[in-house]
């Protein structure tokens, strides 16, 4: 199956200041192949294919297409030699809709540039599954929906070298395999694609030959087929990893927050969240699962005070909340780890020290009299950063210069230092690598054990199946059932995901 | 109302409307892009002082709105190299434009002083036609006014039914979006912004050959900063600019009507100002849902690789 | 390159500049100094020189006085407002200036505190009424001129309706647009004028639509107050549009040219005139620092600092002559037939005169009836008893309209 | 990860524009003498294509701002550095307040008003009590922009731009209608011009010798400053202000109340363009008049911008455009030459300066493609 080599990087280096960011890497990809680029975050999977794609110039190595050395200024050059890439941050414009988004690249026509277009999206989603309303505003969309837009826009290039970064992150285990479809279908018409990720088990089940990163250079390239995850996990991670959550004893004990019928609505104005009720109790740690734009954004809005709830009732230790701001809330005990943590979570301007202070910046011992006691709050930090093993050179420099994974860690030591009663917790692992990622999980569990309630976002089944105590899964706004890790297969729950309700599924099983 | 005063309600709507549409329609594009210049005022006074030069020197009224166009394009480069390519403070570049335009149309202009055009540009002249009600107002307009009224379309149809018009507003919204499929948003920005200054330019030349064909310094009075309101009053549709611009043309005019019977004249004169802020609102009120607002990237410069 | 090396280019590209303009320059080019002046001269104005309005006309006196006067040296600053006019003066005086001219009303408080505090400086201030021992004032008014408009106006007019553009209802104005009324109405009582008001002394859009509403009611000649020759130009382009003729009154500055199918006559102004005798009385020691608490000028027709017309040596558009050598009028003051245009000429006769036989604020053979600027049209009352002429000081605070005057805008 | 980024093709080179990490104190002061440097090398050509000396020119702009003229300089800069004070506060919080011109304008009527209510009030009452109303007008004044900002989504530079245009014409109103001047000069009442009375006189601030600087202007302005830093980094409430600023909707997430936090920013960042058209009317003007306002609040956009949020650099800024303002003026006097060189040389002067921030915040490097 493997053909020639069509794409080779060589001695690639990048710098920013302060940080090698691709290290004298080499890269090879054929015709016709899956080629798996594996690593943690940072490890210089993105800045790579950023080169690739044109949108940095390497400071040294040279890239060869089809045995040339090209220069790739910008992507519209890599577009012109049949690269497309679909990023990790959808490059969407919000308030177009989906097919003007299309147009702005692919539209060949100046004048009915969408008539150009609409027909071949349509005919996309038919042929791959990647159904999307051509007409609807991407604002309007979830982010599943939106990466749909993407990959269509990368077929209308027309590449014959299509990155896919961290392709599966939004999508269900279905929707998943659907990809792998589609992907695999792309390689038996010949063409090639890289596959970023961080998933050793999307590695094995896609996967021609994976090159791992690590911290900026290249570890190894292998053929797939002559490896195990074990290997590529050490590989990726420099030692061996074991998915083990420390799940210290705990007592589960009484209710602390309660939610009764609870409809939300959309951005768009459309019901969201459809009656939805579930208790949490002292200790427990409740889970949602389900595809992104279910509903999940707007139910943890509404319990974080940040969308107004239509009807129902949310009450947190027998006190009614619902509708109370998100300031009352966190005095009452409600921290929110959110799930757009950069765009959300962090004031990147400021440091880590004030960020570690935000919501509290009011409270004592903060603030003195009229002013801020930079000192408390300095120590504060620093003891902080000590404890939740924050990487950062000191609490005084801007948050944006963390890496994510210590930016969702900065997030966790905030929320979770005031002794809060609940945690909500949306996706918080999403995009991280392995250590930053098992360091939360732990404290997670950790945080249930000594005594909060949590509920917790994801579309990591596995997360949710080592977390969780009871989990939910979310489909249309609606419960499909709650049940407890171990009661059903990831199969019966990803038909879950798809809709199926609980007694659907264990009547059909 | 009598014929005389529709006639001249709909007469003065187009009359000072058109300068204000032809440098708002410019901004429309400026900011769909993504490029906020508050310059227009010194864009506006460039134009008019070479638009007028160029005519009284060489008796041609149409190589004068030819040449004051380009002009205000010249100057724009100005804060299109500033904001774009340097990336300063769009807010701090745009007001120097004004101090540096209206200090060049000064020196400019000294030698016309009290001079006045032998050629100037008229419409239809047929007195049977402007006695009719409505049409009659409207038939008597200069070619320039009937070119901002056929702009305003033209350019509403190109922003929001073309190629081109779905690139120009992707840059002004999300420029790394357009960037990643290989539009090139610094030519973009930079031409949006020339267009901006074109009109703007064009609007001075019309105010200085058409509108008023003789030298007197400080033409423009103060409405580059009204072609700012429009433009965000319009939100950023030239079909919108087109009516704001006319019946901001037609209150401002109508107030003379209302003078003397009783109403304070300045009362009066806050009216289009007051209609301008009743109307953004309820305009607000309806479109909070639609999510129709400024460009998302308006006086962002754009950095590759960042965002 | 680094940026230190863009700095040293940078600034050996200045130092360079810098010096090929020390030595290329033509020395001493931008002061022309031929021999040591012994008065210096400052002019503070409000707008630009190149309005083509007030500033422009204090300018022209300036050029006069500088080019005729060997012994004076002038200079002037531009764009000069109330708030930074103090600042100004004391630049001016700190370079030598002994006698400085405020050419606006704006100037009039920081003028005053100015004089105060350096009682040794000659000020001259334009339009105000604060004088001080080192502090004269000076004015050039028009409404003789207006009057003789509004006897031409009042002639031409077809649809008993004039209008009248004002920028702002100060007492000259006031003032202006009485004598104008007062002139229509002696040579036809059924004419009204009509008054809009735009709040700036120069705003062309403002004017043009104040202007086209004034003729949507129904005027058909048009007179005004504003920096700008838009009000004639608007009437210009409308006639042509709508083959109505019009009629305006130039204002301020020659305006004749600009619209010569509608200027029927106007305003002209001669500050020089003013200028040149208060230079000259200070050179010759006549006006010190001591002994100006008194002095006011008041420049009118028989000074020569103002002149009628709409170009300077024609005191009536050629074209409209006939029009009003046929129109016949009696002489209130004689009982004598004769046409409008010989009665203009008697009346710029008498003005002319030294004697000032006649005024039109006089009222001879019946009062002048009025309203007060604050109330209603319908509030006549006796403004001017007969035999009665407004003092000097009843004319600087004039704050009522004359009868024909029926809509103004408040 | 930021990037260099090209804007050429046409030249050999590639253009690459770094950001500075972290900028030197002594390389910022280079890049702005640069900018000065830059500005005049740029004069230097337009005055010699006019024949003009070039250095008598520059002579005549800064040696008298800085030098002679410094108190008339530092008079013009303190009414300028007040209203910008409260713009950089705004433009922090990404408030968009293109109003400080109205703000401005009501706090000086407000001033005026109290002044006519309570003519006979003693000095240290009045003072006092003018300067508070100043202050609270425009305070109140900068209200509605914030209010329908954050209550309906309402661009603030539309409603604060309308908002300067109906001051001015409230202003108009009161100073053609009720305020208009009636005051006895030689035994003639007179009134009707386009003026007030003066303000009483024990309102009138003290200012050194015969300038126009006043003495409580210098302290109002220190007092500001100061209070600005501390607010902004020193206290809860500042730290409010740049969250917002910085990233809105970590704001929201934080459970801020945007409606009282914006409406607070604004009762300061309007209280002072108000105070300083108080302090204007006080110290300098004493009278109300159609012009009172002569885009004071625009100039201060440029200060406020200039100065970013470093209350030493606002000073500086505010007293550098006020230097370039007074200078102008002597400008014209010495060189004869008509106002609108100095329009061209403070336009130029600006765009020298802003490619002076642009060196400071970027390197620039030269690559052949």
């Amino acid at each position: 199956m493997a053909g020639k080599v069509i794409l080779e990087m060589r001695g690639i280096v990048k710098r920013f200041p302060g940080v090698v960011a691709n290290d004298h890497i080499d890269f090879d990809l054929r015709e016709g192949e899956i080629h798996a680029l594996l690593g943690e975050n940072g490890a210089g999977k993105t800045t790579l294919m950023n080169i690739l794609y044109g949108i940095h110039q390497p400071d040294e190595g040279e890239i060869l297409i089809d045995g040339r050395p090209v220069k790739l200024r910008s992507p519209r050059d890599a577009i012109a030699l049949g690269i497309g890439m679909v990023h990790q941050h959808f490059k969407l414009v919000e308030k177009h809709t989906v097919a003007e988004n299309v147009a702005l690249g692919y539209a060949r026509r100046v004048f009915k540039p969408l008539e150009d277009v609409k027909g071949k999206i349509l005919e996309y989603g038919e042929r791959y599954g990647l159904r999307v309303d051509p007409d609807a505003y991407v604002w309007q969309l979830s982010a599943g929906e939106k990466q749909r837009v993407e990959i269509i826009k990368a077929l209308f290039a027309g590449a014959r070298i299509l990155i896919l970064d961290e392709p599966t992150s939004v999508l269900t285990p279905q929707e998943s395999e659907e990809l792998f479809h589609i992907v695999k279908k792309m390689r038996e018409d010949g063409k090639s694609i890289i596959f970023i990720t961080h998933k050793l088990r999307e590695v094995m089940e896609v996967g021609d030959r994976a090159t791992v990163l690590r911290k900026g250079k290249k570890v190894a390239t292998l053929e797939v087929s002559k490896t195990n995850p074990r290997e590529l996990a050490r590989l990726m991670v420099g030692r061996e990893v074991l998915f083990e959550i420390e799940r210290p004893e705990k007592e589960i004990g009484e209710v602390v927050l309660r939610v009764e019928d609870l409809w939300v609505l959309n951005d768009k104005g459309l019901p969201a969240v459809r009656g939805v009720s579930f208790e949490i109790r002292k200790g427990e740690i409740f889970g949602i699962a389900g595809v992104a734009g279910n509903g999940q954004r707007e139910l943890v809005e509404a319990l974080t005070g940040l969308r107004r709830v239509e009807k129902g009732r949310i009450i947190l230790m027998g006190r009614d909340v619902t509708n109370a701001d998100p300031g009352t809330l966190f005095a009452l005990g409600v921290s929110h780890i959110p799930e757009e943590r950069i765009k959300m979570g962090i004031v990147p301007n400021l440091t880590v020290m004030e960020n570690m202070i935000l919501k509290m910046e009011w409270r004592q011992p903060f603030r003195k009299g009229l002013f801020l006691d930079f000192d408390t709050i300095q120590s504060y930090s620093e003891e902080r950063v000590r404890e939740f093993d924050i990487y950062t050179p000191s609490v005084r420099v801007p948050a944006r210069t963390l890496s994510g994974g210590n930016i969702q860690k900065l997030i966790l030591a905030r929320e979770i230092s005031v002794s809060p009663k609940v945690i909500i917790a949306a996706h918080p692992t999403y995009g991280l690598d392995v250590a930053a990622t098992e360091y939360i999980r732990n404290r997670l569990a950790k945080e249930a054990a000594g005594g909060a309630a949590i509920f917790l976002i994801s579309e990591e089944l596995d997360e949710i199946f080592q977390l969780s105590d009871r989990f939910a899964v979310m489909f249309n706004g609606e419960f499909m059932g709650v049940v407890r890790p171990g009661e059903l297969t990831r199969e019966e729950v990803g038909l879950m995901m798809m809709g199926k309700r609980l007694e659907e599924v264990r009547g059909g099983a | 109302m009598n014929v005389q005063i529709l006639n001249f309600i709909i007469y003065q709507a187009m009359k000072s409307g058109t300068p204000l549409l032809l440098a708002t329609l410019g901004e429309i594009y400026a900011e769909r892009a993504g490029i906020l210049n508050l310059g227009i005022e010194g864009m506006m006074a460039f134009g008019a002082v070479v638009g007028f030069g160029v005519a009284y020197t060489t008796g041609n009224p149409w190589l004068g709105l030819l040449l004051g166009a380009l002009a205000g394009a010249l100057i724009s480069l100005i804060h299109a190299f500033f904001s774009i390519s340097l990336r300063v403070n769009q807010v701090v570049s745009g007001l120097a434009l004004v101090i540096l335009g209206l200090g060049i149309h000064s020196v400019m202009g000294k030698p016309y002083v009290g001079q006045k055009l032998s050629n100037t540009i008229t419409g239809i002249i047929s007195p049977s036609l402007a006695q009719i009600p409505v049409v009659g107002s409207i038939i008597v307009q200069d070619p320039i006014a009937f070119l901002g009224l056929a702009l305003s379309v033209v350019l509403w149809y190109v922003l929001f039914k073309t190629k081109y018009g779905i690139i120009l507003r992707s840059v002004g919204e999300n420029p790394a979006a357009a960037d990643a499929l290989g539009i090139n948003v610094y030519k973009v920005r930079y031409l949006a912004t020339i267009f901006g200054g074109l009109m703007a330019g064009l609007a001075g030349a019309y105010l200085s050959i058409i509108f008023r064909p003789s030298w007197t310094e400080g033409i423009t009075a103060g409405m580059g900063w009204i072609a700012i309101a429009l433009t965000i009053f319009s939100l950023w549709n030239p079909i919108h600019a087109l009516w704001a611009s006319y019946f901001f043309g037609a209150i401002s005019a109508s107030q003379y009507l209302l003078q003397g019977k009783g109403i304070p004249v300045d009362i009066l004169g806050m009216m289009p100002y007051i209609f301008t802020l009743v109307i953004v609102v309820i305009a607000s009120l309806a479109q909070l849902k639609k999510r129709i607002g400024a460009p998302e990237a308006l006086a962002v410069p754009y950095v590759r690789g960042q965002s | 390159m680094n940026t230190t090396g863009w700095i040293t280019i940078v600034v050996v590209v200045a130092i360079v500049f810098g010096l090929i303009g020390y030595f290329a320059a033509p020395k001493g080019e931008t002061k022309v100094i031929t021999k040591p002046p012994t008065l210096k001269a400052a002019f503070i104005y409000v707008g630009d020189i190149g309005d083509y309005g007030w500033t422009h006309a204090h300018n022209v006196g300036r050029l006069w006085v500088e080019q005729h006067f060997s012994w004076l040296n002038t200079t002037y600053v531009e764009n000069v407002g109330a708030e930074d006019a103090r600042q100004v003066i004391e630049n001016l005086i700190s370079q030598g200036y002994t006698v400085i001219f405020g050419t606006s009303f704006d100037h009039m408080i920081p003028m005053k505190e100015a004089a105060e505090n350096h009682t040794d400086i000659i000020f001259f201030h334009c339009s105000g009424y604060i004088r001080r021992p080192n502090m004269g004032t000076y004015m050039a008014d028009f409404y003789q001129l207006y009057y003789l408009n509004g006897l031409m106006a009042g002639a031409l007019t077809k649809t008993n309706k004039i209008g009248y553009v004002a920028a702002h209802t100060i007492p000259e104005v006031v003032r202006h647009i009485d004598a104008f009324a007062l002139g229509i109405k002696e040579v036809n009582p059924d004419a009204k004028v009509y008054v809009r008001v735009i709040h700036a002394w120069y705003d062309p859009e403002k004017a043009q639509s104040a202007a086209n509403a004034l003729l949507a009611e129904g005027a058909d000649v048009l007179a005004f107050t504003e920096d700008s020759p838009t009000v004639l130009q608007t009437l210009e382009s409308k006639m042509k549009e709508t083959g109505t003729q019009y009629y305006g009154f130039s204002h301020y500055s020659p305006m004749q040219d600009i619209a010569p199918n509608v200027t029927v006559s106007g305003q002209l102004v001669h500050w020089e005139v003013i200028y040149a005798d208060i230079l000259s009385k200070v050179y010759a020691g006549l006006y010190t620092n001591t002994n100006l608490q008194d002095v006011d000028y008041w420049g009118l027709l028989d000074s020569g600092a103002v002149e009628l017309g709409g170009k300077p040596g024609v005191p009536i558009n050629p074209k409209f002559v006939n029009d009003l050598k046929s129109v016949t009028v009696t002489d209130k003051l004689t009982g004598e037939e004769l046409s409008v245009y010989d009665l203009v000429m008697r009346r710029l006769d008498q003005m002319k005169d030294k004697q000032m036989v006649f005024d039109p604020f006089e009222a001879y053979n019946e009062p002048i009836m009025g309203w007060p600027k604050d109330g209603s049209p319908e509030d006549l009352q006796e403004m001017i008893p007969v035999g009665h002429r407004l003092t000097y000081h009843e004319r600087l605070v004039i704050d009522w309209w004359v009868d024909n005057v029926v809509s103004v805008g408040e | 990860m930021p990037d260099g980024t090209r804007f050429a093709r046409i030249l050999p080179y590639r253009v690459r524009l770094e950001p500075r990490v972290e900028v030197p104190r002594t390389f910022e002061i280079q890049v702005r003498i640069l900018a000065i440097l830059l500005s005049l090398a740029i004069m230097t050509i337009v005055f010699l294509s006019l024949h003009i000396n070039p250095i008598s020119a520059f002579k005549a702009m800064f040696l008298y701002a800085f030098g002679k003229g410094i108190l008339s300089t530092l008079s013009r800069a303190m009414t300028l550095v007040l209203i910008a004070i409260g713009l950089s506060m705004a433009f922090r919080s990404l408030f968009w307040n293109i109003g400080a011109e109205g703000q401005y304008l009501v706090g000086a009527i407000t001033a005026f008003g109290i002044g006519r209510l309570f003519p006979n009030l003693s000095g240290y009452a009045l003072i006092p009590l003018m300067l508070l109303g100043g202050f609270a007008a425009g305070a109140l004044y900068g209200q509605l922009p914030a209010i329908l900002k954050v209550k309906l989504k309402v661009n603030e530079v539309i409603t604060t731009l309308m908002l300067n245009y109906i001051a001015i014409r409230l202003l108009y109103y009161l100073v053609y209608g009720p305020w208009n001047v009636k005051e006895v000069v030689g035994g003639v009442e007179y009134t009707g011009y386009a003026v007030t009375n003066n303000i009483p006189y024990q309102a009138q601030l003290s200012t050194v010798g015969n300038s126009t600087l006043s003495y409580a202007m210098m302290g109002l302005v220190a007092v500001f400053l100061i209070a600005e830093y501390l607010i902004m980094e020193r206290t809860p409430l500042g730290y409010d202000f740049k969250v917002i600023g910085d990233n809105p909707e970590a704001a929201r997430y934080a459970g801020m109340r945007f409606l009282r936090l914006t409406m607070i920013l604004m009762l300061l960042s309007g209280g002072l363009a108000g105070l300083a058209g108080a302090g204007e009317l006080m110290a300098n003007q004493h009278r109300l008049r159609p012009g009172f306002a002569s885009g004071f609040g625009f100039t201060a956009i440029i200060i406020a911008w200039l100065g970013g949020t470093n209350p030493i650099g606002i000073l500086l800024a505010g007293i550098f455009i006020a230097g370039i303002i007074i200078g102008g003026y002597n400008f014209q006097i010495s060189t004869g030459l008509p106002v609108g060189f100095v329009g061209i040389f403070q336009g130029v002067l600006l765009f020298s300066v802003l490619f002076g921030e642009f060196l400071r915040r970027y390197k620039v490097k030269f690559e052949r493609w």
